[in-house]
């Protein structure tokens, strides 16, 4: 008989939100219920980091995505949509083209990823502690991620500048006077 | 062998004339190029006539027989590795005999162009181009290879043409400069063909031992040819028909009568006693493998000379503008010329005909270019070219009368002068060896004694009509030359001709055919009583005359309409059913194949570009797709493998 | 350094000061000293090969020089000229030299016209010094590329469908071109040595005849379509009516000829075994191409389109005098290229000049021209005596030759197509006459005309040097056809006779 | 420790996640619900670098680091997006993928 741990019912639970959710996201008619659902999933994202025993990344999900990225994302739905508004319908043929090409992705890639041999390891597990990874990331030996630590602080930089650049209003923009 | 060297003088001198005119022709006053350009063709002329004392008088004939020599020659063009085309100056009986034609015509010409072209604004272009025509003429004559011929043949075919259209304002010139060049450029394919088939065959250009009997046995003739010729029969027709391109032959005689509207000097130069014969002294230059290798070559330059000679005096009655008929009686009495060389044989006795046609050549030069220049004087002085407008003009132009009789006289064969004696030996030859010949030529005489002295009556005497301003003498530049013709019509005739120029280089002894010269007289003296009768006096004869036979007056008159036969095969045939289609083809098949392709490719980007929409979404769906269906292959292939 | 390689670095060095002028009248001056030079390094190249020869010499190709460019590939910068490229590189310099001042006056984007006229003759200099079958391919596509632009820009008419047009289609000959290159690279070392694109060491080995035969229509054609092959002509009389008169010239001038010269130097001389195969093929075709390139042109109105027709006949004369395979053709052949370089370069220069003054190209609209203009009209009748193959111009010299080398094929074959091309000569009589006729002579058909003005001193110039050297080398061949071509022929000849 | 769940449990989930931000993208007309979908198919392939990591290779953390920058570039491409997308709002005052298609031929 099929018992369920514990463990295997809380995953069960998360695995049940990420995946209801990630459908609502893509099918919801409104934009704000959209992102709230979306802060769902990477919640349960989270869970799932916390679940494999990575505390700091599930942190960082939840500081970065649900805490950053999805404010920023209904910053900008507020800049651009109004709270009630309804997507149109979308077309017949789009959506089932869309949805068959996603089904036969999804039927695909669990059709490998059923066959395929995974090897499991008994090696022990990482120690994930925060003391650890921040030695990691500005460790230049082995296994040390200092340069793209670097790179990565730089592209931060340039995402910064770029995208204040890219959403300044235009001094001379005299196109759209009601931008304001 | 270097006696002759300086000889390379006799054409460079006027080609140097031709280069100071040309690069000064804007800036030289008229006064200096006139005495630059007679100075340099008077030089011309005593050297000339240094170089046949000297090879007639005093070298004369080697064991009996005149020699050959090489004056100057250098190679100038390497054909392949046995062949090559030398430059250089002939000496022999011919070309000494043409020497003395070309450069005394042309200081002639030179002099009373003088006055004739006196008020002309191209002045000093129109010496320029006489001198280049002295200089290609005298090439041509003295050339040593049957290449160099070809090159200066189409060196005096361009001065011609330059001369032609000398007015080339007039639209009239300019069509007959062109027909002029492109009838005989179309004749000089044959002759270029004929030169490739034979030095092929030879392996040679060179005319003396391309000439030389002896050589004969040596030349590789076998092969096949066409419509059943043999190789030289082929080849020497071929040449022949750019000589009768030249020589304005029949059917290729139709470019000599437009001719006509270049200055009347140049249609006494070119056009009358050296150009035109060119063809004959092609035809004598090669006369040795005609008569010896090619007989059948020879006896149809004999009937296309004959027939053209015939021809040419038939339509020559008809003519009513002055300078047309003296150019159809020069075709015609080119044709007597082939007609001598084509029942001629080789050597001897037999070769009568080859010496007759040369001592016609000649006398016909001094003559012929007399006519030529009376006529230029009298147009000068009544400024028509049509016969219907002028008359009784003895009374105004008295000295040009007389030289123009005589020059009639000449021509028609009339006893004692030079024409006489010429045309008797042609006759001659012709009676001994082909009659059907003799009776064309013996007609010829006839008519020519008409048509000559219908042309005379007409000018000199008859009613006189009304003119504006008083006809007059020219003035002594024209006269002289006139003069000085009109004696050397008389007495070139006296000339013992047969001992300087003949088929095999052996002088030839010739004395007066009595017989021949009787009936040959008649025949001439019947012709000019005709005319006397008809002409000399207003009547109404020769109307009646032409309505009682009218047709054969209509088609003579229209030259027998093969003008319009040209030009119907050209404009009709050749521009518009072959060259407007091959542009048409070319712009619409050829070029439309191209477009076609072009057009393809871009209607074909014209559709596949609808799939470059612009739509994010659709882009990322063929994405997706195209990632599934790659990864499904790569993941089939790894299965199977 | 090579000598040799001044060739190409006068040129850029040119380029590189003309970006620095201010105006056109310096743009012009720099172009004019620059290809002044250039005009005295091919009158040295010409002396020092004299004394190379002199010496004793014999190699096929002397001043040899390897320059590596891509070791790995093997493919090299070789330098090395013979008599036959000697003379082209003169002919160039000649052309382009007239090419500047005949366009002395072109205001528009002066710098950036130059530039690109001089671009290309680098390119085609550059064609012309090597031996290295890579090197050569780069420039000619350097050679082809600025012509778009020139066309394009500078251009009158519907310049850009002809300027599109003509590259299009040259394009597609690169394209067999490099396919044809390769084939050769890859069968140049048959003993498993080191693959090489070099002339040289390449016609050390015979390349298996069956490849030949696969490769050489490729390279006939490819090169082919530049020499304005049957059928592929067409982009030449739209390309040619379209471009400025330098382009004009320096395109029917030397660009063309970079198309017969590539068959003659590499088709020809490379794959020998494949041209006796197949020469009959395009032998007809040349042939073809003589008369009705001449045919077409009674009946075309426009100048420029009569003459890009004209050179077409004269271009397959070219291929037809090299498909002959003796001296006596291909001597003439090569002459002809010389020749109708420059004969027709003069006469794309006249066109340009006159259709400055007339604005129209049209033959109907004009009308005793040779009054108002004495100078250029007469220069134009005597380009048009030379170009029909009036003896004392190169023309007939190249074009005798032709035929006497034809006319030692016996068969019926050969002899066919030869009296077929040499009636050329009357056709061409018709068109060029008919032309003269009709604009030059005659009254004045257009009152404004009446006021035009003759030759300036740069016009003068331009056209005199053309027609000085057409005329030098019509009364003088044997330097030329001797000294220069006729002692370079004999490689090509004995690898084309070697097993006939 | 968490023995019961196997690599294959994972996997499935986030593939289905994957693949509905597949859909959203090529469904959603509005490019920031298309920003949406893109968090989502993110968020999906970090849980498998993480999984695999758990699962396969425990040995080391370059799964965790992997899905760790990927979160950060995911920011930063989030804000970049979002000012593009503000910037697209502001010239065509729309926000539909439709309506932005003037790269098009």
């Amino acid at each position: 008989m099929m018992s369920i741990t514990f463990h295997q019912a809380v995953f069960y639970f998360f695995s049940a939100i990420i995946v209801i959710f990630s459908i609502l996201t893509v099918t919801s008619k409104r934009i704000l219920r959209a992102a709230t659902f979306l802060l769902f999933v990477l919640l349960g994202t989270a869970a799932f980091y916390f679940i494999l025993n990575y505390a700091f990344m599930g942190a960082l999900q939840i500081t970065l995505y649900a805490g950053g990225i999805v404010v920023l994302i209904i910053f900008s739905i507020l800049l651009t949509s109004h709270v009630g508004e309804r997507f149109e319908p979308i077309g017949w043929g789009k959506m089932i083209a869309s949805a068959l090409v996603s089904l036969i992705g999804a039927g695909f890639t669990l059709y490998v990823l059923l066959n395929a041999d995974f090897i499991p390891t008994q090696a022990p597990l990482p120690d994930a502690s925060v003391k650890n990874i921040g030695t990691a990331l500005l460790s230049y030996e082995r296994n040390g991620f200092v340069l793209p630590f670097e790179v990565v602080s730089l592209l931060l930089l340039a995402a910064i500048v770029g995208a204040i650049v890219i959403a300044r209003k235009e001094p001379h923009d005299t196109e759209n006077p009601n931008n304001e | 062998m270097n006696a002759f060297e300086y000889t390379f003088l006799i054409p460079f001198v006027p080609l140097l004339g031709f280069l100071i005119i040309i690069f000064n022709f804007n800036r030289f006053p008229k006064k200096l190029t006139a005495v630059l350009a007679t100075g340099f063709i008077g030089f011309t002329f005593v050297v000339s006539i240094y170089t046949a004392w000297q090879y007639f008088f005093q070298m004369g004939p080697v064991n009996g027989v005149y020699p050959k020599f090489i004056g100057f020659d250098f190679e100038w063009l390497k054909l392949g590795d046995h062949l090559s085309v030398h430059m250089g100056t002939l000496i022999d009986q011919a070309s000494v005999m043409m020497l003395i034609v070309v450069t005394t015509v042309s200081l002639m010409v030179h002099i009373y162009s003088i006055g004739y072209m006196h008020d002309d604004r191209g002045f000093n272009r129109f010496f320029a181009f006489l001198q280049l025509f002295s200089f290609s003429m005298l090439s041509l004559v003295m050339a040593t290879n049957v290449f160099q011929i070809y090159i200066f043949w189409e060196l005096v075919g361009v001065s011609s043409f330059l001369l032609i259209g000398f007015y080339y304002e007039k639209p009239s010139a300019v069509a007959a400069s062109k027909k002029a060049f492109i009838v005989t450029r179309f004749a000089d394919l044959f002759f270029l063909l004929g030169i490739l088939l034979l030095s092929f065959h030879v392996g040679t250009f060179d005319f003396i031992s391309l000439t030389n009997p002896e050589n004969f046995e040596s030349f590789n003739l076998s092969g096949y040819a066409l419509f059943g010729l043999s190789i030289p029969a082929l080849a020497l027709i071929l040449i022949f028909i750019g000589g009768a391109g030249k020589s304005a032959m029949f059917p290729l005689h139709i470019w000599l009568p437009d001719a006509m509207e270049g200055p009347s000097p140049v249609s006494a130069l070119i056009h009358a006693a050296t150009m035109v014969v060119a063809g004959v002294y092609l035809v004598a230059r090669l006369f040795a493998n005609y008569a010896l290798m090619a007989p059948e070559a020879l006896a149809l330059v004999g009937y296309v000379g004959a027939f053209t000679s015939l021809f040419a005096a038939v339509i020559a009655v008809t003519q009513i503008d002055f300078k047309r008929v003296l150019a159809f009686s020069t075709i015609s009495q080119i044709g007597y010329m082939m007609a001598g060389l084509g029942v001629s044989h080789y050597g001897g006795e037999e070769g009568l005909g080859y010496m007759a046609s040369m001592f016609h050549l000649f006398t016909h030069a001094m003559f012929k270019a007399l006519l030529f220049l009376g006529a230029g004087a009298v147009i000068h002085a009544v400024h028509t070219n049509s016969i219907r407008e002028m008359g009784g003009l003895r009374k105004y132009m008295k000295t040009t009368h007389i030289t123009f009789l005589i020059a009639t006289l000449a021509i028609a064969g009339f006893p004692g002068l030079s024409g006489f004696f010429s045309k008797d030996e042609i006759i001659t030859a012709a009676y001994q060896s082909n009659p059907l010949v003799y009776y064309a030529l013996l007609v010829v005489a006839g008519l020519t004694a008409f048509y000559m002295f219908r042309l005379y009556f007409l000018v000199f005497w008859n009613t006189e009509p009304h003119y504006h301003l008083k006809p007059h003498d020219p003035g002594k530049a024209m006269l002289i030359p006139l003069i000085i013709l009109a004696l050397l019509s008389i007495l070139t005739g006296y000339i013992p001709f047969g001992q300087f120029i003949s088929s095999d280089g052996q002088p030839l002894h010739t004395h007066l055919h009595l017989d021949m010269a009787v009936i040959s007289t008649l025949v001439s003296f019947t012709g000019i009583a005709l005319a006397w009768m008809l002409y000399k006096k207003p009547s109404d004869m020769p109307q009646r005359l032409i309505a009682s036979a009218s047709t054969l007056y209509r088609w003579a008159y229209n030259k027998f309409y093969i003008d319009e036969v040209y030009l119907f095969v050209t404009r009709n045939i050749i521009f518009a059913y072959i060259s407007r289609p091959i542009a048409w083809f070319d712009r619409h098949i050829v070029d439309g194949t191209m477009n076609a392709i072009g057009w393809v490719t871009v209607t074909t980007s014209h559709k596949i570009k609808g799939l470059q929409s612009g739509q994010l979404q659709k882009y990322a769906f063929a994405f997706v797709s195209a990632v599934l269906v790659i990864s499904a292959l790569l993941v089939y292939y790894l299965l199977n493998n | 350094m090579s000598f040799l390689l001044l060739f190409v670095i006068v040129p850029l060095l040119t380029v590189i000061a003309i970006l620095f002028s201010k105006d056109i009248k310096q743009t012009r001056w720099i172009a004019a000293i620059g290809m002044s030079v250039q005009l005295l390094l091919s009158a040295a190249l010409i002396l020092m090969y004299l004394k190379i020869r002199a010496a004793g010499i014999t190699d096929d190709f002397v001043m040899v020089k390897n320059l590596v460019w891509f070791p790995s590939l093997n493919f090299n910068l070789t330098l090395g000229v013979d008599g036959i490229s000697v003379s082209l590189i003169a002919l160039t310099s000649i052309v382009i030299f007239a090419g500047v001042f005949a366009s002395w006056q072109m205001e528009n984007l002066h710098r950036e016209f130059f530039i690109s006229l001089i671009v290309l003759a680098t390119g085609v200099f550059g064609f012309f010094i090597t031996i290295d079958l890579f090197a050569m391919f780069v420039f000619y596509e350097l050679a082809v590329i600025p012509m778009y632009l020139l066309i394009g820009i500078w251009g009158t008419g519907p310049k850009e469908y002809s300027a599109m047009k003509l590259t299009l289609m040259l394009m597609a000959g690169s394209a067999l071109i490099i396919v044809g290159l390769l084939g050769i690279y890859f069968h140049s070392a048959p003993d498993g040595g080191l693959l090489t694109m070099n002339l040289l060491e390449i016609s050390r080995h015979k390349i298996p005849e069956n490849v030949q035969n696969f490769l050489f229509p490729f390279l006939f054609v490819g090169f082919g379509i530049l020499g304005a092959l049957f059928p592929l002509h067409t982009w030449s009389p739209d390309g040619h009516a379209s471009a400025p008169t330098a382009v004009s010239m320096l395109h029917a001038g030397v660009l063309m000829k970079l198309g017969s010269y590539g068959v003659f130097r590499i088709a020809l001389f490379l794959l020998p075994e494949a041209a006796h195969n197949q020469g009959s093929l395009f032998l007809i075709l040349a042939t073809i191409g003589i008369v009705y390139g001449a045919l077409g042109a009674i009946m075309q109105k426009d100048l420029k389109y009569i003459n890009a027709y004209s050179s077409v006949s004269h271009c397959a004369l070219i291929l037809f005098g090299l498909l002959m395979f003796n001296r006596s053709a291909m001597d003439g052949a090569i002459l002809q290229m010389i020749s109708h370089g420059i004969m027709t370069a003069l006469f794309f220069a006249l066109i340009g000049m006159i259709y400055g003054r007339t604005h129209t190209r049209m033959i109907n609209e004009m009308g005793g021209l040779l009054k108002v203009m004495p100078l250029l009209g007469a220069a134009y009748i005597i380009g048009g005596l030379a170009s029909l193959g009036l003896p004392g111009f190169s023309g007939f010299v190249a074009e005798m030759m032709v035929f006497f080398g034809a006319f030692t094929h016996a068969d019926t074959f050969h002899r066919v197509v030869t009296v077929l091309a040499a009636s050329s000569i009357v056709i061409t009589a018709v068109y060029i006459l008919r032309v003269v006729g009709v604009f030059l002579m005659g009254p004045i058909k257009d009152e404004h005309h009446l006021h035009l003005t003759d030759a300036s001193w740069w016009e003068k110039l331009s056209v005199g040097t053309l027609l000085l050297f057409i005329t030098l080398i019509g009364v003088f061949p044997h330097f030329v056809t001797e000294t220069l071509i006729g002692n370079s022929l004999a490689p090509a000849l004995e690898r084309l006779m070697s097993n006939f | 420790m968490w023995q019961d769940i196997t690599l294959q449990d994972v996997l499935i989930v986030s593939t289905l996640m994957f693949f509905s931000g597949v859909y959203g993208f090529l469904t959603r007309r509005n490019l920031i619900t298309m920003l949406m979908s893109v968090e989502l198919m993110l968020n999906a392939v970090n849980i498998n670098f993480v999984a695999f990591n758990y699962f396969l290779h425990p040995e080391n953390m370059h799964g965790m680091f992997f899905a760790l920058f990927v979160v950060v570039i995911a920011a930063a491409e989030a804000s970049v997006a979002i000012a593009i997308i503000i910037g697209i709002y502001r010239r065509f005052k729309s926000i539909n993928i439709e309506d932005v298609s003037n790269m098009k031929y």
